[in-house]
């Protein structure tokens, strides 16, 4: 496998797919605030639109699904970074820390 | 194949190549940056990353809404949740103790070897036949004929998006 | 070598080469009309006409001291004036000046000048807050909101377009719309009567969207000086601000190309007369001219004033707009 | 003053400095900063009868950081003179001043024995390269300061000189 | 309904009208006067700094060295002086100093000169490096004229 | 100048305009407490161009004063030499040559046109609106051309004398007043389509800022912000000095007491000014312009007296003590604007920063008259 043909190649984009799903998971563990953790919940969406774009270019017998899929996975990640902002706001204005930690009586 | 570094292939792959290290970069920021507002603009740097794979995977209309969406829309609107809710720049969020971060940084190098491996080892098989060409033109007709419940319920989750961020944006404003 | 990548290279270096002069000639030209309008000069006495003006700004622009502000986030703070730059050179990528005369035909090119330029949006965003400045934050704030209010019926006024046109390619676009000015798209009586009503309006639309999303005047809010300094760019000296500055030209340039190709007839002649590139750049200059006179016109509007514009106005006329193209196009 | 506290390159090259020079010369842009009377005779040179714009030096630029030449137009109070310190060192390299009146050159009329108030003069706190005396100066002695500085930079005068009369 | 749509009408009429104005600007001469190309003349009363008056037919000055302009300055920026000479009725100026970075261009120091020995020069576009230059020798000045 | 003071539970923060602030026209500073885009507390800080005029009348003789009044007011620097002038003249007891008056008012009245310009155009700068201050300034640029050609200088003007004039106008001067008048008349109907009119103007204007007659009357409010908002008081009619009962003219009076208004105001003011210069040249008798027995050092009698004129800005009164020598005793400056700003820390609170700067250049602030 030449390194300039990558692109042409499944196992490249799974992998790629992969190491942002990894590092997103990574960011989920290990970050403390609320927009961090959004961040990461965006780079895991990211790599699984990456793994359905490639299933759909190089598997599927549709080559439209994944691309809807995406499209999905988009309106989804915009929905959600807008309810994101609006309850980040709300828990900074009640707690004035966007900290998890902080924001931990929140349970109950 | 295996196309000379010179040639239009070459250089395509060689625009691959600084996209996945754009993609990867990008991420590694989003994730690991101090501060918060650097890891929006990982963000934003994978994203367009991301976007580039998208057009190497012959879909150049979901790169582009790639583009519009997350660097114009998300990562705007995720600076803007960091200029809102974080006035202080100086100031850090207190760091979570050396063994969570370790630990989650096993555990997600564990989860990505096995996927990793699961790409390596599987076999694909190749559909034999496809049924069009995935063009814009595709997508568009098997979104608004096969898959139009797809279309509809994007629009029903965006609209109770609306209508919650509404909410609880109003919620917030309510004490002035 | 590769004739393609002698291509490319050369497309690359004849853009910037294109983007840096028609920002000099843009600024020069602005400082013109506003010298005419208000019965002065202007720029006179460095070369003729003051023609090199912006050159030897520009010399004094890149000779200067940067300054880095205390308590700025520095990467991001010399990131964000390359960022305006280079979503602002890519979009020349796709602008079809003539029929030949394009870098590449992409067939989504609409789609792809829309997606680049909404990174502007974020450098504008990322150099405000790097700033460590409170004006350039609350400008920053400013100019993005009112980006992201424009673009709505911006976008959807670009789908009129597209619904009459039937196609997302800019070469195609402009093809559709050959044969004399009654076939342009903003006045389309050789092709559907019905659109007539439709598409002027579009175009006023889609103007001013255009001009609220380069932040040019009357809705450069970003940039009110009276009430927030010098706006997103307060903290940015020599080239960095001389960046922003040329960012905003061609934007201007895009903008105004964009009107031309989608309502103007893009390099068409007028009564069928030969087309070509000048005609092209004739049209474009023309809209500039008159994004210039209204700046030197008009007064800002305000913050409340500019979404009041978009949410009440302009987005309920689009939205009818577009519905109407949808009725005209199947009954013509 | 001005260019001096930068350090002199170890390689010179001559045309290009003069390129440089002539560029900085012609593209004087002032920061919007009027403090009173003489201000308004600076608004007056901006505009259409005097036209600073002709120069080059028309920009006025609200921020420090994209202006080359401060203005100082008017009596400098001891309150305000650390604020117009603090707006002389955000202004990058290279930067000039200009004493616009005789209050910013001495005090001007407001010097009297046992005055509280105000400082003598702007050269007490500033590097000022040009003195334009007058109370206020006419348009015309402004227009003739920036040919000054001009000349201060580029080394050469490049317009006529007018002898009053 | 209706006002919704008279609003927006009105308002772009207003703007399109106020662009009409600005465009038949855009096409009238300038009025710009090119001052270093252009000298202004100024008018008679203009007030530059004072200079001392030359006697038409001698050139010597007309001080006699009484002081009132030095006591009516508000500012203090003239010094005169003058000494006794023999067969000379009066003083004898000898200095006559004006600091015009201090002048506020009131004129009350003319206005009280009995002998009209003071009147404004037209020096209306003074700029240079040094403010030590604005520090008048008016004698000298008038000895340089003479000649 | 910025320093990131923010208090943590309240979600303000401070935002400084200026002392060096394109909105202020010199150097006022306001320091702002800003909740988002709002103001929730607007505190102008005075100061920064305090020049110690009152303490320098008690320094100097009553005639070397005079210069100081071209340099409260730069913009309106007629008015306050003809009241500083007249208080004096009251004072001791010096009777003035009708001529003499009749220029006054005619210099003192162009003199206001030209300070309307000026706010006008400055105000549209604040506003953003660039050309219309390039128009008002070629109109000014006229009448500083005639002022200087009768008084010697441009801006800061030192023209009037205890008794009378410096010097004579000629029939040039008048001649050109004349044709000045009928310049501006008819362009005045330009800036209302270029400017009165615009849509962005209106919108920007109306309803912004509003201040009403009692607010006016608590805080000692006077000239076009008063009358714009209803009270109808204009030293000139209420007071009348000098020749000004020998005029006919209106005094434009608005209701809504907001930026628009106070902006008609002003503008109606240009046009009444030039009705009075036009009479003035009409009807300007014959005679000397210096009274006859004017003292050579004036020495008012031991006595406190004041002298209000209606200038530019509002009204501007001068009080005097005199202990009989040849200096002021005491020298009291009653500046219209520093009573108009005081109404910004009450006005602000709850707009936009940008209805806070088109508020605040409605007021025509001259920052050395403030701080003196």
């Amino acid at each position: 496998m030449n390194i300039l043909d990558l692109s042409n190649h499944l196992q490249t984009y799974l992998v790629i797919g992969a190491f942002l799903f990894g590092i997103g998971f990574y960011g989920l563990l290990q970050r403390q605030t609320l927009i961090g953790m959004l961040i990461s919940a965006e780079l895991i969406l990211a790599g699984a639109s990456v793994n359905f774009m490639a299933f759909n270019r190089f598997v599927a017998p549709d080559p439209t699904v994944g691309q809807i899929f995406t499209l999905f996975i988009m309106a989804i990640a915009a929905a959600e970074a807008a309810i994101a902002l609006s309850i980040v706001i709300a828990v900074y204005r009640n707690y004035k820390t966007i900290d998890t930690v902080d924001v931990a009586d929140l349970e109950g | 194949m295996n196309p000379p570094i010179t040639s239009a292939d070459g250089l395509a792959g060689i625009v691959f190549l600084v996209m996945l290290l754009v993609t990867g970069a990008g991420a590694m920021i989003a994730v690991n940056a101090e501060r918060t507002i650097r890891a929006v603009a990982g963000l934003a740097l994978c994203f367009v990353g991301v976007a580039g794979i998208y057009y190497f995977l012959q879909s150049p209309f979901v790169a582009l809404m790639e583009m519009l969406i997350y660097v114009g829309a998300v990562c705007v609107v995720l600076v803007f949740a960091v200029m809102l809710a974080e006035p202080h720049p100086e100031q850090q969020v207190s760091k979570r103790n050396a063994l969570v971060g370790g630990l989650s940084f096993i555990t997600a190098g564990m989860l990505t070897w096995g996927l990793v491996a699961l790409a390596k080892g599987a076999t694909w098989s190749t559909a034999a036949v496809r049924m069009n060409e995935g063009t814009m033109r595709d997508v568009g007709l098997s979104l608004l004929t096969t898959y139009s419940m797809v279309f509809e319920l994007v629009s029903v989750v965006l609209l109770v998006a609306i209508i919650g961020s509404l909410v609880l944006g109003r919620a917030g404003r309510s004490k002035a | 070598m590769n004739p393609e990548i002698i291509r490319v290279v050369g497309y690359v270096v004849a853009v910037i080469a294109f983007v840096a002069l028609n920002a000099a000639m843009l600024v020069w030209m602005e400082r013109k009309v506003a010298g005419h309008i208000q019965r002065r000069i202007g720029p006179k006495e460095v070369g003729p006409f003051g023609i090199l003006q912006s050159f030897a700004d520009g010399i004094k622009l890149m000779t200067k001291q940067l300054i880095v502000p205390e308590g700025a986030d520095v990467l991001l703070f010399k990131v964000a004036p390359m960022l305006v730059m280079i979503p602002a050179i890519m979009c020349f990528v796709t602008i079809p000046f003539s029929e030949q005369l394009a870098a590449r035909n992409i067939n989504v090119g609409l789609l792809l000048i829309f997606a680049i330029a909404s990174v502007n949006v974020f450098a504008l965003l990322l150099g405000g807050w790097a700033s460590n400045n409170k004006y350039a934050v609350i400008s920053a704030a400013r100019a993005v909101s009112q980006n992201v209010a424009y673009e709505i019926p911006m976008l959807i006024t670009a789908i009129t377009v597209v619904m009459f046109t039937g196609t997302m390619n800019l070469q195609e676009i402009v093809l559709g719309q050959a044969g004399g000015f009654w076939n342009w798209n903003i006045f389309p009586v050789g092709k559907n009567i019905g659109m007539v009503v439709v598409m002027p309006i579009s175009f006023l639309i889609f103007f001013i969207c255009s001009m609220a999303e380069t932040n040019r005047a009357p809705f450069d809010l970003g940039e009110a000086e009276s009430e927030l300094v010098a706006g997103f760019h307060t903290e940015y000296a020599g080239m960095g601000f001389g960046l922003f500055f040329l960012g905003e030209y061609a934007n201007v340039f895009i903008g105004c190309s964009l009107s031309v190709i989608l309502f103007l007839g893009g390099w068409q002649g007028p009564f069928g007369l030969l087309p070509g590139v000048h005609w092209f750049l004739l049209k474009v200059y023309f809209l500039i001219f008159v994004v210039m006179w209204m700046r030197w016109t008009f007064p800002r509007t305000t913050f409340y004033g500019l979404l009041n514009l978009s949410w009440k106005i302009l987005i309920p006329i689009s939205l009818f707009n577009l519905v109407l193209t949808g009725a005209f196009i199947k009954v013509f | 003053m001005g260019t001096e506290s930068i350090q002199s390159p170890i390689v010179q090259f001559v045309a290009l400095d003069k390129l440089i020079a002539m560029g900085r010369a012609n593209s004087l842009w002032p920061l919007t900063f009027g403090l009173a009377c003489c201000a308004i005779e600076m608004m007056a040179t901006g505009c259409a009868r005097f036209d600073l714009d002709r120069f080059g030096a028309g920009v006025f630029r609200p921020a420090p950081k994209q202006s080359d030449v401060m203005i100082v137009a008017g009596t400098i109070s001891k309150k305000m003179a650390p604020a117009i310190q603090t707006l002389y060192e955000q202004m990058p390299h290279p930067k000039w001043v200009i004493a616009l009146g005789n209050c910013a050159i001495s005090g001007g009329p407001f010097v009297f024995e046992g005055q509280y108030g105000i400082v003598e003069g702007a050269d007490k706190f500033l590097p000022v390269d040009v003195f334009i005396p007058g109370c206020p100066p006419r348009p015309e002695a402004l227009i003739e300061g920036i040919l000054e500085l001009e000349e201060k930079i580029t080394g050469s005068r490049r317009w006529p000189r007018v002898e009053a009369g | 309904m209706g006002g919704y749509f008279k609003e927006i009408f009105d308002g772009v009429h207003s703007l399109v009208t106020g662009m009409g104005v600005t465009l038949k600007y855009l096409f009238q001469p300038v009025v710009t006067e090119q001052y270093p190309y252009v000298a202004p003349t100024m008018p008679d009363r203009f007030r530059g700094h004072i200079e001392l008056v030359g006697d038409e037919e001698t050139g010597a000055t007309k001080c006699i060295v009484c002081g009132m302009c030095q006591k009516a300055c508000p500012s203090g920026c003239i010094t005169v002086a003058g000494e006794k000479v023999e067969g000379v009725k009066g003083k004898v100026l000898t200095k006559y100093d004006l600091d015009f970075t201090k002048c506020s261009l009131c004129g009350i120091c003319v206005e009280s000169c009995k002998p009209g020995a003071i009147t404004f020069s037209k020096e209306y576009n003074l700029a240079g490096l040094r403010k030590e230059a604005y520090i008048y020798d008016l004698k000298k000045r008038l000895e340089e004229r003479k000649r | 100048m910025s320093e990131m003071a923010c208090d943590k539970h309240k979600e303000t923060f401070v935002l400084n305009m200026g002392p060096q602030h394109p909105a202020t026209h010199g150097v006022l500073r306001v320091k702002l407490v800003m909740d988002g885009e709002y103001i929730v507390e607007a505190e102008p800080v005075l100061g920064y161009i305090h020049r110690m005029h009152e303490k320098m009348g008690e320094n100097r003789t009553w005639a070397q004063f005079m210069p100081n009044m071209g340099r409260l007011d730069y913009l309106g620097a007629l008015s306050y030499n003809h009241g500083y002038a007249a208080a004096v003249e009251r004072a001791a007891g010096i009777a003035v040559p009708e001529r003499a008056e009749y220029i006054r008012v005619m210099t003192v009245e162009l003199n206001r046109i030209s300070s309307h310009l000026l706010w006008m155009g400055a105000y549209l700068l604040d506003l953003g609106g660039f050309t219309p201050l390039l128009y008002a300034f070629d109109d000014r640029e006229k009448i500083l051309d005639m002022l200087e050609r009768v008084t010697g200088s441009r801006l800061t003007y030192c023209y009037f004398r205890f008794g009378g004039l410096y010097n004579d106008v000629d029939d040039q001067f008048l001649a050109e007043a004349k044709g000045f008048v009928a310049r501006l008349r008819s362009r005045l109907p330009m800036y209302h389509t270029l400017v009165t009119k615009n849509v962005i103007l209106m919108q920007r204007l109306k309803g912004i800022g509003v201040i009403d007659a009692d607010m006016c009357r608590r805080y000692g409010v006077t000239g076009p912000v008063a009358r714009g908002s209803g009270l109808n008081y204009d030293v000139r009619k209420n007071e009348p000095y000098s020749v000004y009962p020998q005029f006919d003219f209106d005094v434009p009076v608005y209701t809504e007491g907001d930026s628009m208004a106070r902006y008609m105001v002003r503008m109606d003011e240009i046009e009444q000014s030039l009705r009075i210069v036009e009479q003035a040249i009409d009807g300007l008798p014959d005679g000397p312009v210096m009274a006859e027995k004017v003292p050579k050092i004036v020495k008012p009698p031991k006595g406190d007296y004041y002298h209000a004129v209606e200038a530019a800005r509002g009204s501007f009164g001068v009080r005097l003590v005199s202990n009989g020598t040849n200096t002021p005793y005491r020298m009291k400056l009653r500046s219209p604007t520093y009573s108009n700003l005081s109404l910004l820390a009450e006005v602000a609170k709850g707009v936009t920063v940008a209805d806070a700067v088109a508020f605040m250049g409605s007021l025509d602030l001259v920052i050395p008259e403030i701080d003196r």
